[in-house]
């Protein structure tokens, strides 16, 4: 987790915490995950059902989103030396940070699409375990990815500061959540697909 | 109403509230009320009444010599019922009831059976076993509650607002089964070991008269009530075995 | 500094009086365990012999281990107070390597021991099948009882039927008699009667919540889960009345939930079995 | 932090910044215990109620009647103890053993002892603490509620915990609740726990290598550990718990189930997924309990015997199996609960193999004291009674471990004095002498020793007469969360409960002595030097109470390990862990 682009030797606090986030998220999409299989198995009321096809937009709009985000940070490193972001680089990262922010209100609007083309199909929250599980860990995944919304926000507000070195942290802590985010809705949207 | 008519009315209205009986079913003066009396009984075959097995509570099993059975269909001889309620469910908005009405809990069985009682009138349940016993009305328009009540502690004094069919019950002793009557009249009865009933107190009038059994549900006849007469009025349920 | 000699020389009465407490917490106990005024009672099953012979022997390399470590404590306490006689400290012979090598040795070879007796009994208990002529019984725990099933001279159990269950009426299984003829002749009783030395299949399932199934005499104990029938078997070898509770615990009537277990002669269980019939 | 400057002068801060949401560790850490105390206090009133009735059940208590309907006349119903004893468990296992020796004195003590001015995410460290806190009222308002408080025990299994009024007393809003506040609690541990691990593993002083660290600062990284993981399975229980309860789910409630004469509209769940994910925590969290316990001993040990702990890195080495091993054990308490028979022989393996490093680590300390030259402080008296009853609680274990003897053991009492000694005295005795240890440097005032000694002989005694017998009425079957024994075979153990019952009042009055010390010292003790105790890590090179950056502007360098006393040094014998002297030998005779 540390590399070049550190400017200061003080350890990236913010990027620690967001990895040990990750274990922390990814224990309990395992305990989540543990439970479906379990609960797949204990009974034959599993009923089956397609995935709203919104859900494959979906998961494009959240893997751009990773995409834009990467873009933000001009793709290559930084220079160690620079104290202050000029204010043409840091208006420029500022607009992919918010195109990012759009994909993921894009993506959160998309899931409540997909839920509602569910519900309106009368699969609700109770009508079967499957779709207990759909609800549970769509639900789960956007309120974390909401987090990263609020992180994002953070980070655009850090580049309008215009400190290179709180910028860049800031960065780094945010847009390794986001692209975990990212990963995580992959490993859910598969999971969902095949088991339900 | 006319207006010559109001000093009578003014009359009846004191008489019918001496007498406590409701205003206007007494608009008339100087009537005697009547009664209705009848007996229940069923045709086909009832199911059996099987006897309860109190093993696992000691202390109650000893109270009973002779086993006790269940009182869900009160079978009785000449092919009566025990444990119906006979109310009028027309005829009678009932009047403020005050006297408590008892439930007790004795050799793990409800005393009586069925409680007939009438709205907001105070319910008071007892428990006279060596053991603790949790008393469970299972209301659905009323509130449902659920309390235990250990030997020695003071009795519990509910009362009920609306009217309905509480089944009642002991999850410490699953055999204990009985019902609360709330009813919206205060001419009700419940009947006896030989399935008769007798509703005294009617002014006369016409009434519709409700026979219920918890297995069997509901029947209805109208009645028709002569001053200081007896009207007579049986029900026949049809019992199935099963 | 004041304050450093706190608790230095004036202390040690007190380090005393707890090597004293604790030899005198540890024969206590010891000797309140072997008088076995507390102690589990007799057995009647056939397979409680394994688990009582591994009851004993845990029993005893525990006791032997506890009595160490407390006295041991207990003496150390008492020898290395400080004293202010500038005596040097000492390092433990050897360092931390015999403890490791201790504890691994000790501890593992309890281990091995403990595992090879109790998985035998466990396995006889919990995982062999269970003899093909056993008496099966169907047994029903709820809030708060017990219910046994016996199927009757058919030799067939009725189909359960949650939706009939009316304990008003006496059918706390939920059968249904207009319909299913075997459930007909099914004999319910609140208490489990058994003959005695023949082997016993129980089919343990709960109507409402997680109950258990524990007989202290027969030393076995099994939890009712909703949603599953779980098998337990055994042989009761003693004629015997006692209880069997439950240790799961079910809502407020937990601690009332029992019933009686009566294992009788043959000739008894036949006599009692076709009373209940006839009924 | 870099900038040591701009965080010398405290700014001006308003009432509400400094003492409700302040962001200083050791303001939250402090806020932790003040917590805890309440819990503790409250739970021992809940415990002093069971055990009451218990002894007498048909004597009504004084007063009990006018303070709670559910407990008309004074007599507690058998759903009013169950009650109690949820209630018992739930504040003792999570607001008092989680919370006390883990969240509050880690809180304040880690960052000194590393060498930090604050925890890495102060914001986060106030929020965890205010979330417990709102977690703690939502369990108190259950007490409040029309149905009852809950009572289907602090392991809440399905389906009784599940499917609502019907159940019965208690399973109305009084469980809902229950759920909510155990969520709630998850979400503070998961906050706090990240803390702790991110600020050990970046905010480390110079020179405070991994290996220098204090073995407590240890204890706490490793509990922090297991917490993220433990907390991180037990919220998606609690969520999935309460869908079952408000949200007409079907998780862990299966088809066909006849509850209080109504058939439930839930069908095919799994009430042992529910005791699966529970346990997966449960049992880790054993070990969140107990663990800062063993940390708090071998940082307080070499200090009061004035010599080095027997095998530090042995002893990490055993933290860390401990850690591993809690993992893989959770099944053992799930014997008798109808999973697949085989995998109880699996899972009592690991169980077994974990007394290992437990025994290691009882070994060690036990060999500390070996040659050593104890002072006998309150703290050091708690150390040592630490050690004698996890010593008799975690023997007893072995029987649990087995399947075939907890086939008879299980569900009964002996299972009540197991836990209780080993995690609930032994991890109170660890609390205790954390108290007595580090007291003057959180209040900057001393305790007072005679009655920290007499708290600690009384105290030692009580737990001995209250848990021992509980081994005895479970080798005679005597079944626990039963409210009274009208099982046959079980009145006779009635005069023993008294005997208990005794017993625990006893104990729980003794604790007034504590309570009076505790407040009195707080005002009125003796004033704290820097380093009373004479002590080598770095909380101790700081003024008693430290100053609000911890070391007044300056940052700590380690030169040395926590470990160096029985050596010659320049402030007696132990070098103090940013002394710049050499590093030396300890100058030990070896017997």
């Amino acid at each position: 987790m540390m590399n070049s682009m550190a400017i200061e030797s003080r350890p990236e606090t913010a990027r620690t915490g967001v990895w040990i986030g990750i274990a922390t998220i990814s224990m309990s999409f395992a305990a989540y995950t543990s439970a479906l299989i379990v609960r797949q198995g204990a009974n034959p009321d599993w009923v089956h059902f397609k995935v709203p096809p919104v859900l494959y937009f979906n998961t494009l709009v959240v893997l751009a989103s990773s995409v834009t985000l990467y873009l933000a940070a001009g793709g290559g490193p930084q220079d160690p030396q620079l104290v202050e972001l000029p204010a043409t680089r840091a208006r420029r990262e500022i607009k992919w940070i918010y195109l990012t922010l759009g994909l993921g209100l894009l993506f959160l609007l998309g899931q409540i699409i997909a839920w509602r083309d569910l519900s309106s199909q009368g699969i609700t929250l109770a009508s079967s375990p499957s779709s207990s599980f759909f609800y549970l860990l769509t639900a789960a995944h956007g309120l974390h990815l909401l987090g990263g919304l609020g992180g994002l926000l953070f980070v655009a507000h850090r580049i309008a500061r215009r400190s290179a070195s709180q910028a860049l942290r800031a960065y780094r802590a945010a847009s390794l959540y986001w692209h975990f985010m990212a990963a995580l809705w992959v490993y859910v949207f598969v999971l969902l697909a095949v088991r339900i | 109403m006319h207006r010559r008519n109001f000093s009578i009315l003014a009359l009846a209205v004191l008489v019918s509230a001496a007498a406590g009986t409701p205003l206007h079913r007494s608009a008339k003066i100087a009537v005697a009320p009547g009664s209705i009396e009848g007996t229940i009984s069923y045709t086909g075959t009832p199911p059996k009444m099987r006897p309860i097995d109190m093993a696992k509570e000691p202390s109650c099993a000893k109270q009973h010599a002779t086993p006790v059975f269940t009182e869900s269909v009160g079978v009785r001889p000449g092919n009566t019922l025990e444990d119906v309620v006979i109310y009028v469910s027309a005829g009678d908005e009932g009047a403020p009831a005050t006297k408590t009405v008892e439930y007790d809990q004795k050799g793990c069985q409800y005393m009586p059976h069925v409680a007939a009682l009438e709205v907001n009138q105070p319910l008071e349940i007892s428990n006279h076993d060596q053991t603790s016993h949790n008393i469970h009305p299972m209301a659905k328009v009323n509130s449902e509650w659920n309390k235990s009540q250990p030997p020695g502690t003071p009795s519990l004094h509910v009362t009920y607002t609306k009217a309905e069919f509480i089944p009642v019950k002991c999850n410490v002793h699953p055999w204990m089964h009985g019902y609360f009557a709330v009813l919206n009249t205060s001419h009700y009865s419940v009947s006896d070991d030989n399935g008769k009933f007798v509703l005294k107190g009617l002014p006369p009038g016409k009434y519709t008269l409700t026979a219920w059994q918890e297995k069997f549900g509901t029947q209805t006849q109208d009645v028709t009530v002569g001053s200081g007469a007896t009207a007579k009025a049986d029900f026949t349920f049809k019992a199935t075995p099963y | 500094m004041v304050t450093s000699s706190i608790g230095r020389h004036e202390g040690t009465i007190v380090g005393r009086i707890f090597a004293i407490l604790v030899t005198i917490i540890t024969l206590v106990s010891t000797a309140i365990f072997l008088s076995r005024i507390w102690w589990l009672p007799p057995d009647i099953s056939q397979l409680g012999v394994g688990i009582d012979h591994a009851m004993n022997e845990t029993m005893v390399s525990t006791g032997v281990l506890f009595v160490l470590a407390q006295l041991v404590l207990a003496f150390f306490v008492w020898r290395f107070a400080d004293t202010n006689d500038q005596r040097k400290i000492k390092t433990f012979p050897g360092g931390a390597i015999p403890m490791v090598v201790v504890a691994i040795i000790l501890v593992g070879a309890e281990i091995l021991a403990l595992t090879l007796v109790g998985s035998k009994v466990w396995a006889s208990i919990y995982v062999e099948k269970p003899d093909p002529n056993s008496l099966t019984i169907d047994v029903q725990a709820e809030q708060f009882a017990y219910y046994f099933r016996y199927p009757g001279p058919d030799g067939k159990f009725g189909a359960i039927h949650p939706d009939l269950i009316d304990e008003s009426s006496g059918n706390f299984f939920g059968l249904d008699p207009a319909n299913d003829t075997s459930a007909r002749d099914d004999i319910v009783s609140a208490s489990l009667v058994i003959p005695v030395n023949r082997p016993i299949q129980l089919r343990l399932h709960a109507k409402d919540v997680s109950h258990a199934f524990y007989v202290p005499e027969l030393r076995i104990q099994q939890d009712f889960v909703p949603g599953l029938v779980i098998p337990l078997h055994f042989t009761a070898t003693r004629t015997a009345k006692t209880e069997i509770v439950c240790t799961q615990l079910c809502g407020l009537g937990h601690y009332n939930m029992r019933a009686y277990l009566e294992v009788r002669t043959d000739a008894d269980f036949q006599k009692w079995l076709n009373e209940q019939s006839s009924q | 932090m870099s900038n040591p400057h701009s965080s010398h002068d405290v700014p001006q801060q308003s009432f509400l910044r400094k003492y409700v949401f302040s962001l200083d560790h050791k303001v939250i850490g402090r806020q932790y215990l003040d917590l805890s105390l309440v819990a503790v206090t409250t739970g021992m009133i809940l415990s002093w109620l069971m055990r009451l009735h218990l002894g007498w059940p048909t004597k009504a208590i004084p007063f009990l009647g006018a303070i709670s309907p559910e407990a008309a006349g004074g007599i507690i119903t058998p759903e009013y103890y169950l009650s109690l004893m949820t209630m018992h468990g739930t504040i003792m296992v999570f607001f008092v053993l989680t919370t006390a020796p883990f969240a509050g004195f880690g809180n304040f003590i880690l960052p000194l002892q590393i060498g930090a001015e604050d925890m890495a995410f102060p914001r986060f460290n106030m929020m965890s603490f205010w979330v417990t806190f709102v977690a703690f009222v939502v369990l108190l308002a259950a007490f409040f509620v029309p149905e009852g408080p809950p009572l289907s025990g602090w392991t809440a299994y399905a389906p009784l915990s599940a499917v609502g009024k019907d159940a019965g007393p208690g399973q109305g809003w009084g469980q809902t609740l229950w759920v909510i506040s155990i969520a709630i609690f998850c979400i503070a541990q998961l906050l706090g726990s990240l803390n702790f691990i991110a600020t050990t593993l970046d905010l480390r002083t110079k020179g405070m290598t991994l290996a220098r660290m204090p073995f407590s600062t240890w204890a706490w990284f490793i509990t922090s550990v297991i917490g993220l993981i433990a907390f991180s399975v037990l919220l998606p229980a609690c969520i999935l718990l309460l869908l079952d309860r408000v949200a007409g789910t079907s998780f862990f409630i299966p088809s066909g189930l006849v509850i209080s004469d109504r058939l439930q509209p839930h069908s095919g769940g799994s009430p042992l997924l529910w005791q699966h994910l529970f346990w997966f925590f449960g049992h880790p969290e054993v070990y969140i309990a107990i663990l800062p316990g063993f940390g708090i001993i071998s940082q307080i040990l070499p200090a009061v015997a004035r010599k080095p702990l027997l095998g530090p890195r042995v002893f990490i080495g055993c933290l860390i199996a401990i850690a591993f091993l809690s993992y893989t054990v959770w099944g053992h308490h799930m014997f008798m609960s109808g999973m697949n028979p085989f995998s109880a022989t699996v899972f009592s393996v690991p169980t077994l193999i974990i007394t290992i490093p437990a025994a290691i680590a009882t070994l060690l300390w036990i060999g500390t004291l070996y040659g050593a030259r104890l002072r006998f402080t309150t703290a050091a008296l708690f150390c040592l009674g630490f050690i004698s009853v996890f010593v008799s609680g975690g023997l007893s274990g072995f029987f649990l471990a087995q399947p075939a003897i907890d086939s008879y053991l299980h569900g009964t009492y002996f299972v009540v004095g197991h836990f209780h000694f080993v995690m609930g005295v032994a991890a109170m005795f660890g609390i205790f002498a954390a108290t007595y240890f580090w007291f003057p440097k959180i209040y900057g005032r001393m305790m007072n020793e005679t009655l920290g000694k007499w708290h600690f002989i009384l105290t030692f005694v009580g737990v001995y007469c209250i848990f021992m017998p509980m081994h005895y009425l479970g080798l005679s079957g005597n079944v626990r969360r039963y409210s009274s024994f009208t099982v046959d075979y079980m009145k006779g153990s009635v005069p023993l409960h008294r005997f208990i019952t005794v017993a625990a009042l006893f104990t729980g009055a003794v604790q007034l002595i504590f309570f009076y010390n505790l407040f009195r010292s707080r005002f009125r003790g003796q004033v704290a030097t820097e380093n009373p105790w004479e002590a080598t890590s770095l909380e101790w090179t700081t003024s008693s109470p430290p100053p609000h950056d911890n070391f007044g502007g300056r940052l700590p360098v380690v030169y040395h390990g926590p470990n160096e006393y029985g050596v010659a040094g320049k402030d007696g014998d132990y070098i103090m862990q940013d002394s710049p002297e050499p590093e030396q030998r300890a100058s030990v005779s070896i017997a």
